[in-house]
Protein backbone atom coordinates (compact mmCIF):
# COMPACT_ATOMS: atom_id res chain seq x y z
CA UNK A 1 0.00 0.00 0.00
CA UNK A 2 2.65 2.18 0.26
CA UNK A 3 4.95 1.40 -2.48
CA UNK A 4 5.82 3.46 -5.46
CA UNK A 5 2.61 3.95 -7.69
CA UNK A 6 4.64 2.75 -11.02
CA UNK A 7 5.00 -0.17 -9.44
CA UNK A 8 1.70 -1.05 -8.15
CA UNK A 9 -1.92 -1.44 -9.55
CA UNK A 10 -5.18 -0.83 -7.82
CA UNK A 11 -7.53 -3.95 -8.04
CA UNK A 12 -11.09 -4.86 -6.84
CA UNK A 13 -11.65 -7.52 -4.29
CA UNK A 14 -15.41 -9.30 -4.04
CA UNK A 15 -16.34 -11.05 -0.84
CA UNK A 16 -18.63 -13.95 -0.32
CA UNK A 17 -20.63 -16.20 2.15
CA UNK A 18 -17.54 -16.84 4.90
CA UNK A 19 -14.83 -14.47 3.33
CA UNK A 20 -17.48 -11.96 3.67
CA UNK A 21 -17.81 -12.44 7.25
CA UNK A 22 -14.23 -13.27 8.03
CA UNK A 23 -13.53 -9.61 6.53
CA UNK A 24 -16.22 -7.65 7.29
CA UNK A 25 -16.81 -6.27 3.49
CA UNK A 26 -18.33 -7.34 0.53
CA UNK A 27 -15.48 -5.38 -1.31
CA UNK A 28 -12.61 -3.59 -1.27
CA UNK A 29 -9.86 -1.95 -3.62
CA UNK A 30 -6.30 -2.83 -3.12
CA UNK A 31 -3.15 -1.54 -4.24
CA UNK A 32 -0.80 -4.93 -5.24
CA UNK A 33 2.51 -5.03 -7.21
CA UNK A 34 2.86 -5.37 -10.33
CA UNK A 35 2.58 -8.62 -11.64
CA UNK A 36 0.82 -9.71 -8.53
CA UNK A 37 -1.27 -12.84 -9.01
CA UNK A 38 -4.41 -14.54 -7.05
CA UNK A 39 -2.03 -16.81 -4.72
CA UNK A 40 -0.04 -13.28 -3.95
CA UNK A 41 -2.87 -11.24 -3.34
CA UNK A 42 -4.19 -13.76 -1.19
CA UNK A 43 -0.57 -14.49 0.74
CA UNK A 44 -1.22 -10.03 1.22
CA UNK A 45 -4.76 -10.58 2.35
CA UNK A 46 -3.75 -12.82 5.08
CA UNK A 47 -1.43 -10.80 6.45
CA UNK A 48 -4.69 -8.32 7.57
CA UNK A 49 -7.41 -11.35 8.00
CA UNK A 50 -7.66 -14.96 9.18
CA UNK A 51 -8.16 -16.42 5.88
CA UNK A 52 -9.05 -20.09 5.16
CA UNK A 53 -6.65 -22.14 3.58
CA UNK A 54 -6.71 -21.18 -0.01
CA UNK A 55 -6.83 -25.25 -1.04
CA UNK A 56 -10.82 -25.66 -1.44
CA UNK A 57 -10.99 -21.82 -2.93
CA UNK A 58 -11.23 -20.78 -6.72
CA UNK A 59 -10.82 -17.84 -8.12
CA UNK A 60 -12.52 -15.43 -10.19
CA UNK A 61 -10.98 -12.32 -12.32
CA UNK A 62 -13.83 -10.29 -14.00
CA UNK A 63 -16.63 -12.68 -13.37
CA UNK A 64 -14.21 -15.54 -15.54
CA UNK A 65 -13.05 -18.73 -13.91
CA UNK A 66 -9.19 -18.28 -13.11
CA UNK A 67 -6.13 -20.01 -12.10
CA UNK A 68 -4.57 -18.66 -9.03
CA UNK A 69 -0.93 -18.16 -11.17
CA UNK A 70 -3.26 -15.41 -13.84
CA UNK A 71 -1.30 -12.10 -13.81
CA UNK A 72 -3.69 -9.44 -12.41
CA UNK A 73 -4.34 -5.30 -14.48
CA UNK A 74 -5.48 -2.70 -13.01
CA UNK A 75 -9.09 -2.36 -12.20
CA UNK A 76 -9.29 -5.96 -12.44
CA UNK A 77 -12.22 -7.56 -10.30
CA UNK A 78 -10.67 -10.21 -8.13
CA UNK A 79 -13.29 -13.15 -5.90
CA UNK A 80 -12.14 -15.54 -3.70
CA UNK A 81 -14.51 -18.24 -4.48
CA UNK A 82 -15.62 -20.54 -0.59
CA UNK A 83 -17.10 -24.22 -2.19
CA UNK A 84 -20.72 -23.76 -3.68
CA UNK A 85 -23.33 -25.22 -1.35
CA UNK A 86 -26.15 -24.06 -3.45
CA UNK A 87 -28.86 -26.04 -4.74
CA UNK B 1 -30.26 -17.40 -23.74
CA UNK B 2 -31.17 -16.96 -20.15
CA UNK B 3 -32.51 -20.27 -19.48
CA UNK B 4 -30.63 -20.14 -15.46
CA UNK B 5 -31.64 -17.02 -13.78
CA UNK B 6 -31.52 -15.87 -10.41
CA UNK B 7 -33.90 -14.74 -7.91
CA UNK B 8 -35.23 -13.68 -4.82
CA UNK B 9 -39.03 -13.99 -5.21
CA UNK B 10 -40.40 -17.60 -4.33
CA UNK B 11 -40.16 -20.13 -6.87
CA UNK B 12 -43.49 -21.07 -8.19
CA UNK B 13 -43.24 -24.31 -10.00
CA UNK B 14 -46.28 -24.17 -12.09
CA UNK B 15 -45.28 -20.74 -13.72
CA UNK B 16 -42.09 -22.69 -14.71
CA UNK B 17 -42.82 -25.90 -15.85
CA UNK B 18 -45.66 -24.30 -18.76
CA UNK B 19 -42.54 -22.73 -20.38
CA UNK B 20 -41.66 -25.95 -21.14
CA UNK B 21 -45.03 -27.11 -23.12
CA UNK B 22 -43.74 -28.27 -26.45
CA UNK B 23 -46.02 -30.03 -29.09
CA UNK B 24 -42.84 -31.87 -29.87
CA UNK B 25 -41.61 -33.07 -26.34
CA UNK B 26 -43.49 -36.49 -24.96
CA UNK B 27 -40.87 -35.85 -21.87
CA UNK B 28 -41.40 -33.20 -19.02
CA UNK B 29 -38.84 -34.01 -15.43
CA UNK B 30 -38.52 -31.66 -13.22
CA UNK B 31 -36.37 -31.66 -9.90
CA UNK B 32 -36.94 -28.76 -7.03
CA UNK B 33 -34.46 -28.67 -4.14
CA UNK B 34 -36.42 -27.38 -0.89
CA UNK B 35 -35.44 -26.01 2.33
CA UNK B 36 -35.26 -29.07 5.20
CA UNK B 37 -36.04 -28.97 8.45
CA UNK B 38 -33.28 -31.09 9.34
CA UNK B 39 -29.55 -31.30 8.24
CA UNK B 40 -27.70 -33.44 9.91
CA UNK B 41 -29.67 -33.64 12.70
CA UNK B 42 -29.63 -29.99 13.67
CA UNK B 43 -32.80 -28.10 13.57
CA UNK B 44 -32.98 -25.63 11.19
CA UNK B 45 -35.59 -22.46 11.21
CA UNK B 46 -34.44 -20.45 7.84
CA UNK B 47 -32.02 -20.18 5.09
CA UNK B 48 -29.99 -17.80 4.00
CA UNK B 49 -28.81 -18.50 -0.20
CA UNK B 50 -26.14 -15.53 -1.11
CA UNK B 51 -24.83 -16.09 -4.97
CA UNK B 52 -22.09 -14.50 -6.71
CA UNK B 53 -24.84 -13.43 -9.17
CA UNK B 54 -22.91 -12.55 -12.60
CA UNK B 55 -20.63 -15.54 -12.36
CA UNK B 56 -23.36 -17.72 -11.31
CA UNK B 57 -25.75 -16.57 -14.05
CA UNK B 58 -22.99 -17.65 -16.74
CA UNK B 59 -22.31 -20.51 -15.47
CA UNK B 60 -25.87 -21.70 -14.97
CA UNK B 61 -26.36 -21.23 -18.16
CA UNK B 62 -22.92 -22.96 -19.87
CA UNK B 63 -24.42 -26.11 -17.70
CA UNK B 64 -27.99 -25.38 -19.41
CA UNK B 65 -25.85 -25.74 -22.89
CA UNK B 66 -23.79 -28.30 -21.64
CA UNK B 67 -26.88 -30.53 -20.87
CA UNK B 68 -28.59 -29.46 -24.43
CA UNK B 69 -25.49 -30.92 -25.84
CA UNK B 70 -24.94 -34.24 -24.40
CA UNK B 71 -28.52 -35.21 -24.04
CA UNK B 72 -31.06 -35.41 -26.73
CA UNK B 73 -33.38 -32.63 -24.90
CA UNK B 74 -35.33 -29.63 -26.51
CA UNK B 75 -35.26 -26.94 -23.98
CA UNK B 76 -33.43 -26.82 -19.94
CA UNK B 77 -34.35 -24.41 -17.37
CA UNK B 78 -33.27 -23.65 -13.57
CA UNK B 79 -34.23 -20.68 -11.65
CA UNK B 80 -32.46 -20.67 -8.30
CA UNK B 81 -33.61 -18.39 -5.23
CA UNK B 82 -31.68 -16.51 -2.49
CA UNK B 83 -31.91 -14.43 0.65
CA UNK B 84 -34.05 -15.06 3.42
CA UNK B 85 -35.99 -18.68 2.73
CA UNK B 86 -38.26 -20.64 5.21
CA UNK B 87 -38.85 -24.69 5.66
CA UNK B 88 -40.66 -25.71 2.49
CA UNK B 89 -39.96 -23.25 0.69
CA UNK B 90 -38.19 -24.08 -2.70
CA UNK B 91 -34.47 -23.21 -3.46
CA UNK B 92 -33.79 -24.59 -6.64
CA UNK B 93 -36.10 -25.80 -9.88
CA UNK B 94 -34.31 -27.74 -12.66
CA UNK B 95 -36.95 -28.58 -15.78
CA UNK B 96 -35.94 -30.51 -18.65
CA UNK B 97 -38.51 -31.17 -22.14
CA UNK B 98 -37.66 -33.15 -24.39
CA UNK B 99 -39.21 -36.00 -26.93
CA UNK B 100 -38.79 -39.11 -24.65
CA UNK B 101 -37.99 -39.56 -20.91
CA UNK B 102 -34.63 -40.63 -20.70
CA UNK B 103 -32.86 -37.59 -21.83
CA UNK B 104 -34.94 -35.49 -19.97
CA UNK B 105 -34.64 -37.70 -16.70
CA UNK B 106 -30.28 -37.59 -17.31
CA UNK B 107 -30.33 -34.15 -18.51
CA UNK B 108 -32.48 -32.92 -15.16
CA UNK B 109 -29.80 -35.48 -12.91
CA UNK B 110 -26.85 -33.58 -14.99
CA UNK B 111 -28.23 -30.02 -14.52
CA UNK B 112 -28.98 -30.32 -10.72
CA UNK B 113 -25.61 -32.14 -9.82
CA UNK B 114 -23.67 -29.87 -12.27
CA UNK B 115 -25.42 -26.58 -10.37
CA UNK B 116 -24.61 -27.43 -6.98
CA UNK B 117 -20.97 -28.28 -7.36
CA UNK B 118 -19.99 -25.31 -9.93
CA UNK B 119 -22.51 -22.13 -9.29
CA UNK B 120 -21.52 -19.51 -6.66
CA UNK B 121 -24.08 -19.85 -4.57
CA UNK B 122 -23.76 -20.28 -0.78
CA UNK B 123 -26.43 -21.73 2.23
CA UNK B 124 -26.07 -20.44 5.60
CA UNK B 125 -28.57 -22.23 7.76
CA UNK B 126 -30.27 -20.83 10.83
CA UNK B 127 -30.68 -23.06 13.71
CA UNK B 128 -33.63 -23.12 16.65
CA UNK B 129 -31.23 -22.20 19.14
CA UNK B 130 -30.06 -19.24 17.77
CA UNK B 131 -27.19 -20.16 15.86
CA UNK B 132 -25.87 -20.20 12.35
CA UNK B 133 -22.91 -20.89 10.19
CA UNK B 134 -22.28 -21.38 6.55
CA UNK B 135 -22.29 -24.38 5.13
CA UNK B 136 -18.76 -26.30 4.45
CA UNK B 137 -18.83 -27.29 0.75
CA UNK B 138 -17.07 -30.27 -1.18
CA UNK B 139 -14.68 -28.10 -2.43
CA UNK C 1 -53.43 -45.84 -0.14
CA UNK C 2 -54.89 -44.44 -3.52
CA UNK C 3 -51.49 -42.95 -4.52
CA UNK C 4 -52.02 -44.11 -7.73
CA UNK C 5 -55.29 -42.80 -9.57
CA UNK C 6 -56.62 -42.95 -13.00
CA UNK C 7 -59.27 -39.35 -14.38
CA UNK C 8 -60.57 -38.49 -17.16
CA UNK C 9 -60.30 -34.78 -16.15
CA UNK C 10 -57.20 -32.66 -17.50
CA UNK C 11 -54.02 -33.31 -15.10
CA UNK C 12 -52.70 -29.80 -13.23
CA UNK C 13 -49.43 -30.74 -12.37
CA UNK C 14 -49.36 -27.47 -9.81
CA UNK C 15 -52.06 -29.55 -8.05
CA UNK C 16 -50.32 -32.59 -7.53
CA UNK C 17 -47.02 -31.19 -6.28
CA UNK C 18 -48.14 -29.86 -3.58
CA UNK C 19 -49.42 -32.67 -1.96
CA UNK C 20 -45.68 -33.57 -2.05
CA UNK C 21 -44.72 -30.64 0.18
CA UNK C 22 -43.07 -32.11 3.35
CA UNK C 23 -40.58 -30.34 5.58
CA UNK C 24 -38.38 -33.28 6.05
CA UNK C 25 -38.14 -33.34 2.43
CA UNK C 26 -34.97 -31.41 0.31
CA UNK C 27 -36.17 -32.80 -2.83
CA UNK C 28 -38.99 -33.37 -5.28
CA UNK C 29 -38.14 -34.96 -8.57
CA UNK C 30 -41.81 -35.51 -11.26
CA UNK C 31 -42.64 -36.65 -14.71
CA UNK C 32 -44.81 -35.70 -16.84
CA UNK C 33 -45.72 -37.55 -19.98
CA UNK C 34 -47.34 -35.53 -22.87
CA UNK C 35 -49.11 -36.30 -26.05
CA UNK C 36 -46.79 -35.48 -28.71
CA UNK C 37 -47.52 -34.54 -32.30
CA UNK C 38 -45.56 -36.88 -33.79
CA UNK C 39 -44.92 -40.40 -33.37
CA UNK C 40 -42.81 -42.34 -35.61
CA UNK C 41 -43.49 -39.53 -38.12
CA UNK C 42 -46.72 -39.58 -38.65
CA UNK C 43 -48.62 -36.80 -37.65
CA UNK C 44 -50.71 -37.48 -34.50
CA UNK C 45 -53.59 -34.81 -33.76
CA UNK C 46 -55.51 -36.58 -30.74
CA UNK C 47 -54.85 -39.54 -28.23
CA UNK C 48 -57.61 -41.50 -26.55
CA UNK C 49 -56.91 -43.61 -23.48
CA UNK C 50 -58.29 -46.43 -22.19
CA UNK C 51 -57.89 -48.26 -19.18
CA UNK C 52 -58.76 -51.60 -16.91
CA UNK C 53 -59.32 -49.06 -14.42
CA UNK C 54 -59.95 -51.69 -11.36
CA UNK C 55 -56.71 -53.96 -12.73
CA UNK C 56 -54.93 -50.66 -13.20
CA UNK C 57 -55.59 -48.87 -9.81
CA UNK C 58 -54.42 -52.17 -7.78
CA UNK C 59 -51.62 -52.73 -10.07
CA UNK C 60 -50.11 -48.95 -9.98
CA UNK C 61 -50.62 -48.57 -6.71
CA UNK C 62 -48.40 -51.98 -6.10
CA UNK C 63 -45.66 -50.28 -8.01
CA UNK C 64 -46.11 -46.74 -5.69
CA UNK C 65 -45.32 -49.61 -2.85
CA UNK C 66 -42.77 -51.14 -4.42
CA UNK C 67 -41.22 -47.43 -4.99
CA UNK C 68 -41.58 -46.86 -1.09
CA UNK C 69 -39.99 -50.36 -0.20
CA UNK C 70 -36.67 -50.22 -2.81
CA UNK C 71 -35.79 -46.32 -2.60
CA UNK C 72 -35.27 -43.93 0.45
CA UNK C 73 -38.26 -41.90 -0.58
CA UNK C 74 -41.21 -40.91 1.84
CA UNK C 75 -43.95 -40.84 -0.76
CA UNK C 76 -44.52 -41.30 -4.30
CA UNK C 77 -48.27 -40.04 -6.58
CA UNK C 78 -48.84 -40.90 -10.20
CA UNK C 79 -51.90 -39.65 -12.00
CA UNK C 80 -53.11 -40.95 -15.31
CA UNK C 81 -55.54 -39.79 -17.46
CA UNK C 82 -57.99 -41.52 -20.15
CA UNK C 83 -60.46 -40.50 -22.29
CA UNK C 84 -59.46 -38.35 -25.36
CA UNK C 85 -56.50 -36.04 -24.88
CA UNK C 86 -54.93 -33.08 -27.07
CA UNK C 87 -51.66 -32.27 -28.28
CA UNK C 88 -49.75 -30.73 -25.56
CA UNK C 89 -51.92 -32.37 -22.59
CA UNK C 90 -50.47 -34.26 -19.95
CA UNK C 91 -50.90 -38.43 -19.74
CA UNK C 92 -49.38 -39.09 -17.09
CA UNK C 93 -47.82 -38.10 -13.82
CA UNK C 94 -45.26 -38.77 -11.66
CA UNK C 95 -43.97 -37.33 -8.35
CA UNK C 96 -41.44 -38.40 -5.04
CA UNK C 97 -40.60 -36.69 -2.57
CA UNK C 98 -37.33 -37.84 -0.15
CA UNK C 99 -34.40 -36.32 1.83
CA UNK C 100 -31.99 -36.79 -0.59
CA UNK C 101 -32.29 -35.87 -4.82
CA UNK C 102 -30.70 -39.82 -5.58
CA UNK C 103 -33.67 -41.22 -3.98
CA UNK C 104 -36.04 -39.13 -5.69
CA UNK C 105 -34.85 -39.15 -9.40
CA UNK C 106 -34.42 -42.89 -9.04
CA UNK C 107 -37.77 -43.95 -7.75
CA UNK C 108 -39.74 -41.55 -10.17
CA UNK C 109 -37.66 -42.92 -12.55
CA UNK C 110 -38.74 -46.43 -11.45
CA UNK C 111 -42.08 -45.19 -11.36
CA UNK C 112 -42.56 -44.16 -14.56
CA UNK C 113 -40.87 -47.67 -16.31
CA UNK C 114 -43.19 -49.95 -14.35
CA UNK C 115 -46.07 -48.00 -15.35
CA UNK C 116 -45.52 -48.20 -19.07
CA UNK C 117 -44.90 -51.76 -18.80
CA UNK C 118 -47.14 -53.03 -16.15
CA UNK C 119 -50.40 -51.06 -15.53
CA UNK C 120 -53.20 -51.89 -17.99
CA UNK C 121 -53.26 -48.43 -20.10
CA UNK C 122 -53.75 -48.67 -23.78
CA UNK C 123 -53.45 -45.73 -26.22
CA UNK C 124 -54.84 -45.46 -29.35
CA UNK C 125 -53.57 -42.64 -32.12
CA UNK C 126 -55.60 -40.56 -33.89
CA UNK C 127 -53.91 -39.42 -37.43
CA UNK C 128 -54.17 -36.43 -39.08
CA UNK C 129 -55.50 -38.49 -42.21
CA UNK C 130 -58.37 -39.78 -40.06
CA UNK C 131 -56.64 -42.85 -39.59
CA UNK C 132 -56.14 -44.42 -36.13
CA UNK C 133 -54.84 -47.40 -34.35
CA UNK C 134 -53.99 -49.00 -31.08
CA UNK C 135 -50.38 -48.84 -30.43
CA UNK C 136 -48.94 -52.20 -30.67
CA UNK C 137 -46.93 -52.57 -27.15
CA UNK C 138 -43.83 -54.12 -26.74
CA UNK C 139 -46.04 -57.36 -24.78
CA UNK D 1 -72.90 -73.60 -25.19
CA UNK D 2 -75.07 -76.72 -26.30
CA UNK D 3 -73.66 -79.02 -23.57
CA UNK D 4 -75.36 -80.13 -20.06
CA UNK D 5 -75.48 -77.43 -18.26
CA UNK D 6 -74.25 -79.41 -15.32
CA UNK D 7 -70.94 -79.75 -17.43
CA UNK D 8 -70.86 -76.32 -17.64
CA UNK D 9 -70.31 -72.89 -15.87
CA UNK D 10 -70.99 -69.18 -17.12
CA UNK D 11 -68.30 -66.58 -16.99
CA UNK D 12 -68.05 -63.04 -17.85
CA UNK D 13 -65.55 -61.94 -20.37
CA UNK D 14 -64.05 -57.99 -20.44
CA UNK D 15 -62.30 -56.84 -23.56
CA UNK D 16 -60.19 -53.66 -23.77
CA UNK D 17 -58.33 -51.90 -26.79
CA UNK D 18 -57.70 -53.80 -29.67
CA UNK D 19 -59.65 -56.86 -28.31
CA UNK D 20 -62.51 -54.91 -28.32
CA UNK D 21 -62.47 -53.77 -31.38
CA UNK D 22 -62.34 -57.29 -32.76
CA UNK D 23 -65.10 -58.89 -30.76
CA UNK D 24 -67.21 -55.44 -31.24
CA UNK D 25 -68.57 -55.47 -27.61
CA UNK D 26 -66.70 -54.77 -23.94
CA UNK D 27 -67.98 -57.57 -22.24
CA UNK D 28 -69.80 -60.46 -23.03
CA UNK D 29 -71.09 -63.47 -20.99
CA UNK D 30 -69.63 -66.88 -22.21
CA UNK D 31 -71.02 -70.94 -21.36
CA UNK D 32 -67.47 -73.10 -20.83
CA UNK D 33 -66.55 -76.41 -19.99
CA UNK D 34 -66.26 -77.37 -16.17
CA UNK D 35 -62.20 -76.89 -15.72
CA UNK D 36 -62.02 -74.54 -18.32
CA UNK D 37 -58.98 -72.03 -18.41
CA UNK D 38 -57.98 -69.13 -20.09
CA UNK D 39 -56.13 -71.09 -22.66
CA UNK D 40 -59.40 -73.30 -23.40
CA UNK D 41 -61.51 -70.34 -23.28
CA UNK D 42 -59.19 -68.72 -25.99
CA UNK D 43 -59.44 -70.96 -27.87
CA UNK D 44 -63.25 -71.38 -28.12
CA UNK D 45 -63.44 -67.44 -28.53
CA UNK D 46 -61.59 -68.25 -31.68
CA UNK D 47 -63.78 -69.69 -33.77
CA UNK D 48 -66.10 -67.08 -33.12
CA UNK D 49 -63.85 -64.12 -33.77
CA UNK D 50 -60.34 -63.22 -35.23
CA UNK D 51 -58.09 -63.02 -32.57
CA UNK D 52 -54.68 -62.44 -32.51
CA UNK D 53 -51.78 -64.52 -31.15
CA UNK D 54 -52.16 -65.55 -27.28
CA UNK D 55 -48.39 -65.27 -26.89
CA UNK D 56 -48.18 -61.50 -26.18
CA UNK D 57 -51.55 -61.27 -23.98
CA UNK D 58 -52.10 -61.51 -20.44
CA UNK D 59 -54.17 -62.73 -18.00
CA UNK D 60 -56.34 -61.55 -15.17
CA UNK D 61 -58.99 -63.51 -13.69
CA UNK D 62 -61.51 -61.19 -11.09
CA UNK D 63 -59.04 -58.21 -11.54
CA UNK D 64 -56.07 -60.27 -10.62
CA UNK D 65 -53.29 -61.29 -12.85
CA UNK D 66 -53.25 -65.17 -13.34
CA UNK D 67 -51.57 -67.60 -15.65
CA UNK D 68 -52.75 -68.94 -18.72
CA UNK D 69 -53.85 -72.52 -16.84
CA UNK D 70 -55.82 -71.10 -13.89
CA UNK D 71 -58.85 -73.07 -13.66
CA UNK D 72 -62.33 -70.79 -14.04
CA UNK D 73 -65.40 -71.21 -11.32
CA UNK D 74 -68.43 -70.37 -12.31
CA UNK D 75 -69.05 -66.16 -12.54
CA UNK D 76 -65.51 -65.26 -12.68
CA UNK D 77 -64.22 -62.28 -14.97
CA UNK D 78 -61.68 -63.13 -17.19
CA UNK D 79 -59.84 -60.59 -19.19
CA UNK D 80 -57.43 -60.81 -22.19
CA UNK D 81 -54.81 -58.14 -21.78
CA UNK D 82 -53.09 -56.93 -24.74
CA UNK D 83 -49.32 -55.45 -23.92
CA UNK D 84 -49.84 -51.92 -22.31
CA UNK D 85 -48.96 -48.79 -23.96
CA UNK D 86 -49.94 -46.01 -21.36
CA UNK D 87 -47.71 -43.59 -20.41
Amino acid sequence: MTENMSDSINIKIQYFAALREITGCACETLSVPVGSNPKTVYQQLNNQYDLPTQKRLKIAINDCFCSWESVLTSDDTLVFIPPVTGG
Amino acid sequence: MTNFSITSEPIVSAELIIQLEDPDCGAVATFSGIVRQHNKDREVTQLHYQSYKTLAVKEGNKILGEAKEQFNIVNALCVHRVGDLNIGETAVWVGVNASHRDAAFNACRYVIDEIKTRVPIWKKEIYVDGDSGWLEGAG
